[in-house]
């Protein structure tokens, strides 16, 4: 994990998507109401901040932002009723994404902004700022190695199982599933942390595995991980034709990460 | 060798083994390269040289015939006699000078999807680098 | 049975596996409704898990494959999957069985297994199938082959997010299926279970489960196998490196009281045997070690296998039992302590295989209670020797390795041997219940230019998603002959099937080709759509774009587009080639006849009378009953001699079988369903006319030359012993039994199965008699597999001295002034032991009768290497020649048991009704027919056949047989002249073939 | 020499007059003295036109599958009879194979064999006498003689020698079999079988890189005018109707002569020959084109030998090669 410590002359970029019909039209009235704050962040409107795909967020971070904040209606105001309930339950899962790929999962904010709410606008502003400048720049020294690992935290919510459990989780914990049943939100938890650390190894191993072939043993020295855990991983990928067969040194196979354009 | 040519390649399989193994391939979703039509008969027995000859003479970059291994054939033993007549084939066709990498015989069994992928990749592979095949083409179309 | 009961033409089959798919088979082919119950989601069974299979290393696919879609397929064969039995009421002859059938959640009817819903499902759950080392989906079918190919959903995994549903455009999900009950009426009811493996867990000693790199064998099956998780690489789970030394364990779960498995698992020497070789096959520089107690490959060519594993593959071989295995913390090395000739010892192994027992199936309890038959005291199912294939309770019959412990030759024939007696107390519905097949009248379409109709399918997004469909469509329109084209979503489904036959119509279509999945699955489908649509089903044609192009080309839409255009056009060349095939039908001689006497053949004879067929039995010698005449003692409780009389009373009472003794065979001319025999008997001749011919000649007892055998009246054989035990005639004090007189490379190669058995019957027999006298066995291994182990154990408890020598250093026979000595070294102690007994018996071999020869050539079967008859599949087909219409049975076959005989002989009954119970036999379509005005008669193809089809007619031409080709087509391709042609696959239409495949437009 | 010559008058005449054998199949004197040519005797008062000299160079076994290919005319009775021919050893094995391939029941011929430890070569002769000066008239009653190690050829008084070598056919310089098994008569002393190198005659082209190889043959093939006098005169081209040149059902080979035809038709041909030349160089010898025939055929020979251990025309008893096979025959293809 990053370390903090300001750099005094640092201007962090920043981005925000803004709801079109509460946040957005709030930042327009902090600015009728002239209310100041730090010129760092730049604005994207999108229509509901249930809009926002983890993939903007982790793409802009890769892209040299420094920190993103989501701002939606407050819950209850959606224009479209639960947008942003689920704006909410998929960035707790982005933030963890985040700090998988090795970054403060604090460089991400969301935030509830009312059209009438100017002035929290600007506050919320100015504290995220601080907050980043606080952080220091996203990408330092380790620039590659960063935007690689965030690239494979994307690629991780690329995994249709991955988008297809963000986009049901409300239904599944709060409608129920198609059995009727209502899923537990620990239960859910689980099974999606589960999944999320299965998929990011897999990106890690596929990334790992790209530039050179490289044996089993080795992959789970470089990634700290038992390789017995990396094996499974490894055959799965295998079967699934992302990985392939080599060569064998000595008595270990090597693996190499399949490059398909699409 | 042009850099673009994209080999034919025909491929004669036995009903049991070898096409089986080809469709484990697919519902492996075993990638390969698009080059081989595939031609089924009931066993590699019944794979007469002139299908081969004939193959080649008709523009074919390379020839694929797979059977069920030794032991195995459905018939018993058709595939003992093909391996007979395909190994004098293939050192016959040497002899004239045909480059033996257009010309490959393999056992492939109904489990052995991955091995059918691989060996596709490889004759692919192999014929790409030996460019066309004129040796035994036809030369008139008006047949 | 009651009186006015109805008896019903049906047969419940219990249990998918290798064995329910046989008798289903057997008893669907022979004129009966089969329903085959299966609690797992689809058939297959055990074997469906298995890479190779021994002595013959056939991949257990390649030869499964084809009966998992017959059984699939038949049309009298009901699957009933995923259920499993509630209730059973009524009696033998008319069951009304009770089932439960638990929910799919996916429609049968709807699924076309194309697999969308697993690859989009979210869910990673333990796999079953590859035990557990590969992840599956909720939704899943255990293997590519499946039967049925219908996905299930497994509720207790899957999290209900809907998405299999949106993704199946078939619309095959249907999450609210509910428990459901059907109630069906059956005749009989078969039993086959099968087995599950032991648990090695329960034997801590060995660390399972708690070292990474020890595995139980059938995991280690999956580690060979090239659909399994590591693609058949051997790879050590701890780091997936390749293995450089691997351990086996032999019997962890069997013939071990401490967890409470006395018996032996009669399969596990074997399999680990064939494990250690495709390891080493598939790994270069592999070393295999087994540890064992006995080796016991007592079956036919196995001591040969056991051989070559020594000598070619170089396998090491330890006579121990490790005590138990450690884990070095740092390389995950198995570390392996035994003792070996009395010293403690230590080995390292990269990897240790357990060789885990069979242990009986986990419902066999519950099952039993339901069903009310009783189970032996190891929860397998209790027979007895002279009905091995019967329950206790009348009408429900067992096979396989539910009532024993067996390999896959033994299963299948026990197989059929069920199939034959459950159906023999309904043999009178035969046919009763069976699917009729409609004539649907055929347009003559000989003098007609070819009209084809191409239908190419989507498959959903399979093909679709990948394929560019309209525009393949497009294209065929173009091509010479298609008078139509069009495409489906699913050209499978039921309402394509409708629509195809309205298009034949609508446009007078003569020609019918799918483009879409493989034939290997859809052919028939799409044929018997052809032939309602009035057309001869030989003229449709199918090209494979999507098993062999969509799915292998998925990120390459134009080159896969263009490939499934070519494939068309390659289709439709064939298929204007086409010609409607016309399947030759001849009628059955409705007897059988069968050589040989002894209990085999009896038993064989009075299956066929129990079926309704005459059987006509012929013995060489004066008398009935062959080598079981001599047996005075089972090591059960029955008495041989009355079980023979009472059996020889039945034949002779039976009014369906006529005997001939002293009989000679002739000559047999004729083939499947007409033969005509000459035979010689009590010096007359006699003509018979019979549709099969059942071998069941027996084997001899080898004649010893070794150990001075007949210099001395106590030196004598088992048979000997018995024959002097039952009269009394003998008071031994101290007996010395030899074990593999002349067995295992003597003056025979193999092991003869019965004589460890034997010598320990006669053992306890004698203390039976004498409680005093001391016996000693002199062997080599003990192989009393199975439950005769228990035998083993006993007569051990009894005091019995079980002796081990080499087989370099052989026990030593001397009779000095009068006196018999016999000395033998133990290798474990270093020893000579020396013995004085007053009886020596030999257990001598059981050796081929050198008649076979003959008979071989007269009924043109081949012989095995050891001079036993070599039936058509090592495997699958123990009981049947190549060349239909013959069978084999009992020690013929190899050296055999009496419960064994009979369960062979009961199997060819079964295997024989296949062909006397049909009305006409029909032949294959596919078959080659010569043009005689090109044939020069140089006979290359009768050489070639494998089927012996081929004759010469009186013109010197050579001449189909068109009911035993089978269509292989080697002929054609070995012919010259081009004089043969294979039907379907000739000369010129693959031609065509060749030529489209590279032409734009056919000419 | 000559005994040998009247031994064959005597035995012809024999047979004919006691009307053991339907006509007799021998060798006369060619158009010049350069070749022999074939003659059929039915009479045996013409017996004295056989003759046996290093020119009988042709392979007679042609002649049976002609006999018994013979349709008898409508209403009359076939004559069963064999056939008398005078078999040199690679004639023998000829007759073997079509004993072998049941196409001849043992019964319709009667051999004589004759050991033979080679023929010459009409093309070389010619040359050679042409070197010595020889005019062409006189050629044709000019007498040719083997002694020892030469051919002596006599005329206008004239006695030529010349070394064996090199006027012997190039299949008898490869001929390691020089005695007839399959007879039922052998005429003259049986010669000891040489030791010599086989395959000479592809060892170059098996030296030759693929590419060398390959226009070779290119060239060779392109030769070839079609004339399938290679089949005709070929003994075990016995099929009724050419596979490769039939056009019905289909056409496997166009008529058409161009490279790629021509090379089908003669690997066609070559693969219906595996197992089955016994390499008596007629195809070669009748080649207008001098299309070397024999390098194609010998190869296979070598192979069928190398890979399998077989022999053409060794034994009627065996198993044809493609009708035969073991367990453990050489796998190359995995």
């Amino acid at each position: 994990m990053e370390g903090g410590g300001i750099l005094p002359d640092f201007e962090p970029k920043i981005l925000a998507f803004a709801c079109n019909w509460c946040s957005y039209a709030g930042a327009d009235l902090a600015g009728v109401s002239r209310i100041q704050y730090p010129p760092n962040m730049s604005i994207i409107r999108v229509m509901c901040s249930g809009r926002v795909d983890p993939i903007f967020i982790l793409d802009a971070l890769k892209k040299g932002v420094d920190g993103v904040m989501v701002l939606g209606c407050h819950p209850g105001d959606c224009h479209y009723i639960s947008g942003n309930l689920m704006a909410e339950r998929k960035m707790r899962w982005t933030k963890e994404l985040i700090e998988k790929a090795g970054c403060d999962p604090r460089r991400l904010k969301l935030e509830w902004i009312s059209a009438s709410e100017g002035e929290r606008f600007a506050n919320t502003a100015r504290e995220f700022t601080e907050q980043i400048k606080e952080l220091g720049p996203l990408q330092k020294e380790d620039k590659e190695k960063i935007s690689a690992e965030l690239k494979a935290a994307s690629k991780v919510v690329d995994e249709s199982r991955v988008r297809v459990l963000m986009g049901k989780e409300r239904e599944l914990v709060e409608e129920g599933n198609v059995y009727g049943d209502k899923a537990a939100q620990k239960d859910f938890d689980a099974l999606m942390k589960g999944i999320l650390d299965d998929e990011h190894t897999r990106e890690k191993i596929l990334l790992a595995a790209k530039a050179e072939p490289l044996s089993i043993k080795e992959i789970s020295k470089r990634m700290g991980m038992p390789s017995q855990e990396i094996g499974r991983h490894v055959m799965w990928l295998r079967h699934k034709g992302k990985i392939a067969l080599h060569g064998i040194e000595g008595r270990s196979p090597l693996y190499k990460t399949v490059e398909v354009e699409v | 060798m042009l850099p673009t040519f994209e080999p034919k390649i025909l491929a004669f399989l036995c009903n049991w083994c070898s096409y089986a193994g080809a469709d484990l391939a697919g519902v492996s979703r075993f990638q390969y390269p698009p080059n081989v039509r595939i031609v089924r008969v009931m066993c590699s027995g019944r794979i007469s040289p002139r299908f081969v000859l004939k193959s080649f003479q008709e523009g074919a970059d390379g020839v694929l015939i797979a059977g069920c291994h030794p032991g195995d054939c459905h018939y018993s033993k058709g595939n003992y006699y093909t391996r007979r007549r395909l190994t004098v084939l293939g050192k016959l066709l040497e002899h004239v000078g045909l480059d033996p990498r257009r010309f490959k015989v393999k056992w492939i069994s109904a489990s052995e999807g991955g091995k059918f992928a691989d060996v596709v990749k490889e004759i692919t592979e192999d014929v790409k680098k030996l460019g066309p095949q004129n040796s035994l083409k036809r030369v008139d179309e008006n047949e | 049975m009651k009186s006015g009961q109805e008896k019903v033409g049906a047969v419940l089959v219990v249990g998918g596996g290798i064995a329910g798919m046989q008798s289903s088979l057997d008893l669907a082919e022979s004129g009966f409704k089969v329903y085959l119950l299966e609690r797992s989601p689809c058939i297959g069974g055990v074997m469906a898990q298995l890479d190779k299979t021994f002595p013959t290393n056939d991949c257990a696919m390649c030869i499964m494959a084809p009966k998992l879609v017959a059984t699939g397929r038949h049309p009298n064969i009901e699957l009933i999957t995923n259920s499993e039995i509630e209730k059973l009421e009524g009696e033998p002859g008319s069951f009304e069985v009770t089932l439960a059938k638990h929910p799919r959640r996916v429609s049968s009817e709807k699924c076309t297994g194309c697999g969308i819903c697993a690859q989009e499902c979210p869910v990673e759950a333990i796999n079953e199938f590859n035990e557990g080392l590969l992840p599956r989906s909720a939704v899943h079918i255990d293997y590519p082959q499946a039967v049925p190919l219908t996905f299930i959903i497994d509720k207790t995994v899957c999290i209900g997010c809907g998405i299999c549903e949106k993704m199946c455009k078939a619309n095959a999900i249907e999450y609210d299926q509910a428990e459901e009950q059907q109630k069906i009426d059956v005749g009989s009811i078969i039993l086959a279970l099968g087995f599950d493996e032991f648990n090695p867990e329960i034997k801590k000693e060995y660390g399972y489960g708690i070292y990474p790199n020890v595995v139980s064998s059938i995991e280690f099956e999956r580690l060979l196998s090239a659909i399994g998780p590591t693609g058949g690489m051997v790879l050590r789970p701890s780091d997936y490196d390749i293995p450089k030394k691997i351990a086996f364990i032999q019997c962890v779960g069997s013939r071990d009281e401490q967890c409470d498995k006395s018996y032996c698992s009669a399969v596990s020497c074997m399999y680990s045997i064939k494990e250690a070789i495709i390891a080493k096959e598939h790994t270069e520089g592999l070393d295999c070690h087994i540890f064992y107690m006995d080796i016991r490959t007592f079956g036919k060519e196995f001591e040969d296998y056991y051989n070559r594993a020594q000598e070619e593959y170089k396998i090491g071989f330890t006579r121990s039992r490790p005590a138990s295995l450690r884990e070095d913390p740092e390389t995950k090395n198995v570390i392996i302590s035994y003792v070996e000739n009395g010293e403690p010892k230590e080995e390292e192994f990269d990897m240790v295989v357990l060789s885990v027992g069979i242990d009986a199936p986990k419902d066999a309890i519950t099952l039993s209670e339901r069903l009310g038959i009783d189970l032996n005291k190891h929860n397998f199912v209790s027979t007895k020797k002279f009905s091995p294939l019967s329950t206790s309770r009348e009408g429900i019959f067992v096979c396989g390795a539910f009532s024993s412990p067996k390999d896959i030759p033994d299963t299948v024939a026990q197989a059929s041997g069920a199939a034959s007696k459950a159906s023999s107390i309904i043999s009178s519905e035969r046919g009763k219940l069976v699917a009729k097949r409609e004539i649907i009248p055929e347009k003559d379409v000989r003098l007609e230019g070819a009209r084809i109709g191409v239908f190419v399918c989507h498959c959903g997004i399979n093909i679709g998603g990948v394929v560019r469909v309209p525009e393949v469509v497009e294209y065929a329109r173009t091509l010479p002959n298609v008078a139509y084209a069009e495409h489906n979503l699913y050209t499978c489904s039921q309402d394509t099937q409708e629509r195809i036959k309205e298009k034949v119509k609508e446009h007078d279509l003569n020609r019918v080709i799918v483009a879409s999945c493989t034939p290997r699955t859809h052919e028939p489908l799409f044929q018997s759509t052809t032939s309602e649509a009035g057309l001869n089903p030989y003229l449709f044609e199918m090209a494979n774009i999507r098993d062999q192009c969509s799915w292998v080309h998925m990120h390459e839409p134009d080159s896969a587009t263009e490939k499934a255009k070519d494939l068309v056009r390659m289709a439709v060349a064939k298929a204007r080639l086409l010609e409607p095939l016309k399947k030759a039908t001849l009628d059955v001689k409705r007897n059988a006849l069968v050589i040989g006497g002894g209990i085999s053949g009896m038993t064989a004879a009075l299956g066929f009378a129990d079926q309704g067929y005459k059987a006509y039995l012929i013995e060489k010698t004066s008398e009935l009953g062959g080598k079981v005449r001599h047996l005075h003692y089972a090591v059960t409780e029955e008495n041989p001699q009355d079980e023979l009389f009472a059996l020889i009373k039945k034949i002779e009472n039976n009014e369906n079988i006529e005997v001939f003794k002293d009989a000679e065979l002739l000559s047999i001319e004729g083939y499947v369903g007409n033969y005509k025999t000459k035979i010689s008997y009590e010096n007359l001749e006699k003509e018979i006319d019979h549709g099969v011919v059942v071998v069941a000649t027996g084997a001899l007892e080898y004649e010893p030359t070794e150990y001075s055998y007949g210099e001395d009246r106590r030196l004598v054989t088992q048979l000997e012993l018995e024959k002097l035990l039952a009269e009394e005639k003998i008071n031994p004090k101290n007996v010395v039994m030899i074990q593999c007189v002349g067995s295992r490379g003597e003056s025979v190669s193999y092991c003869s199965r019965i004589c460890c058995t034997t010598a320990i019957k006669n053992a306890l027999q004698i203390k039976d008699q004498h409680t005093d006298a001391k016996i000693y066995i002199l062997y080599r291994d003990i192989r009393t597999y199975g439950f005769m182990e228990d035998y083993y154990q006993k007569a051990a408890e009894e005091g019995v001295v079980f002796v081990r020598y080499d087989v370099d250093s052989k026990p030593k026979v001397e009779i000095t002034e009068g006196n018999l000595k016999v000395s033998v070294k133990e290798p474990n102690i270093d020893e000579e032991l020396r013995l004085d007994p007053d009886l020596v018996v030999l257990s001598v071999a059981a050796i081929p009768d050198p008649n076979n020869e003959e008979l071989s050539k007269s009924l043109k079967v081949p012989l095995s290497k050891d001079g036993f008859f070599l039936e058509a599949h090592m495997k699958l087909r123990p009981v049947d020649f190549a060349t239909e219409g013959v069978f084999l049975c009992g020690s013929a076959h190899s050296p055999k048991f009496i419960d064994e005989s009979i369960s062979q002989a009961e199997a060819v009954v079964s295997r024989a009704c296949t062909i006397l119970s049909k009305d006409y036999l029909e032949a294959e379509g596919v078959i080659s027919i010569v043009n005689s005005d090109i044939c020069s008669g140089c006979e290359t193809c009768i050489l070639v056949c494998p089927f012996d089809a081929i004759d010469k007619d009186d013109k010197k031409k050579a001449k189909v047989n068109e009911l035993l080709c089978k269509g292989c087509g080697a002929c054609v391709a070995a012919c010259r002249a081009g004089a043969i042609q294979q039907r379907c696959f000739t000369d010129e239409q693959i031609l065509s073939v060749i030529r489209s495949a590279f032409q734009e437009v056919e000419v | 020499m000559s005994e040998i010559e009247d031994k064959i008058r005597e035995i012809a005449k024999k047979l004919l007059e006691e009307g053991k054998v339907k006509y007799f199949i021998g060798y006369a004197k060619g158009s010049d003295a350069f070749c022999a040519k074939p003659i059929i005797i039915d009479d045996p008062k013409d017996v004295d036109k056989l003759i046996w000299s290093p020119c009988c160079v042709n392979n007679l076994a042609v002649y049976l599958v002609d006999e018994i290919k013979k349709k008898p005319r409508r209403g009359e009775e076939p004559d069963l009879r064999p056939v008398g021919i005078i078999a040199k050893a690679c004639d023998e094995r000829g007759i073997t194979v079509l004993l072998q391939e049941n196409i001849l029941p043992r019964e319709r011929a009667y051999i004589i064999g004759i050991p033979c430890s080679g023929m010459a070569e009409p093309q070389k002769l010619e040359k050679l006498a042409g070197e010595k000066g020889i005019s062409h008239k006189a050629i044709y009653d000019m007498h040719i003689r083997e002694e020892e190690n030469e051919f002596s050829f006599e005329a206008e008084g004239v006695k030529e020698a010349l070394p064996r070598d090199e006027v012997l056919a190039d299949k008898c310089k490869e001929c390691f079999q020089h005695n007839p098994k399959e007879c039922d008569i052998v005429i003259g002393e049986s010669v000891e079988n040489p030791q010599i190198e086989k395959y000479v005659t592809i060892k170059e082209l098996e030296d030759m890189s693929l590419e060398d190889r390959e226009k070779f043959w290119e060239k060779i093939f392109e030769r070839c005018i079609r004339c399938n006098a290679c089949k005709e005169v070929c003994p075990l081209c016995y099929c009724e109707e050419c596979t490769v040149e039939k056009a019905k059902p289909m056409r496997w080979c166009s008529k058409s002569v161009d490279k790629s035809n021509n090379a089908f038709y003669h690997l066609m041909r070559a693969m219906h020959l595996v197992g089955r030349c016994i390499d008596c160089g007629e195809c070669e010898r009748v080649c207008p084109m001098g299309i070397p025939l024999r390098k194609l055929y010998k190869k296979l020979e070598k192979e069928a030998e190398e890979l399998y251990g077989y022999e053409a025309g060794s034994s009627s008893e065996d198993v044809p090669l493609f009708a035969a096979f073991t367990n453990d025959d050489p796998d190359e293809f995995e």
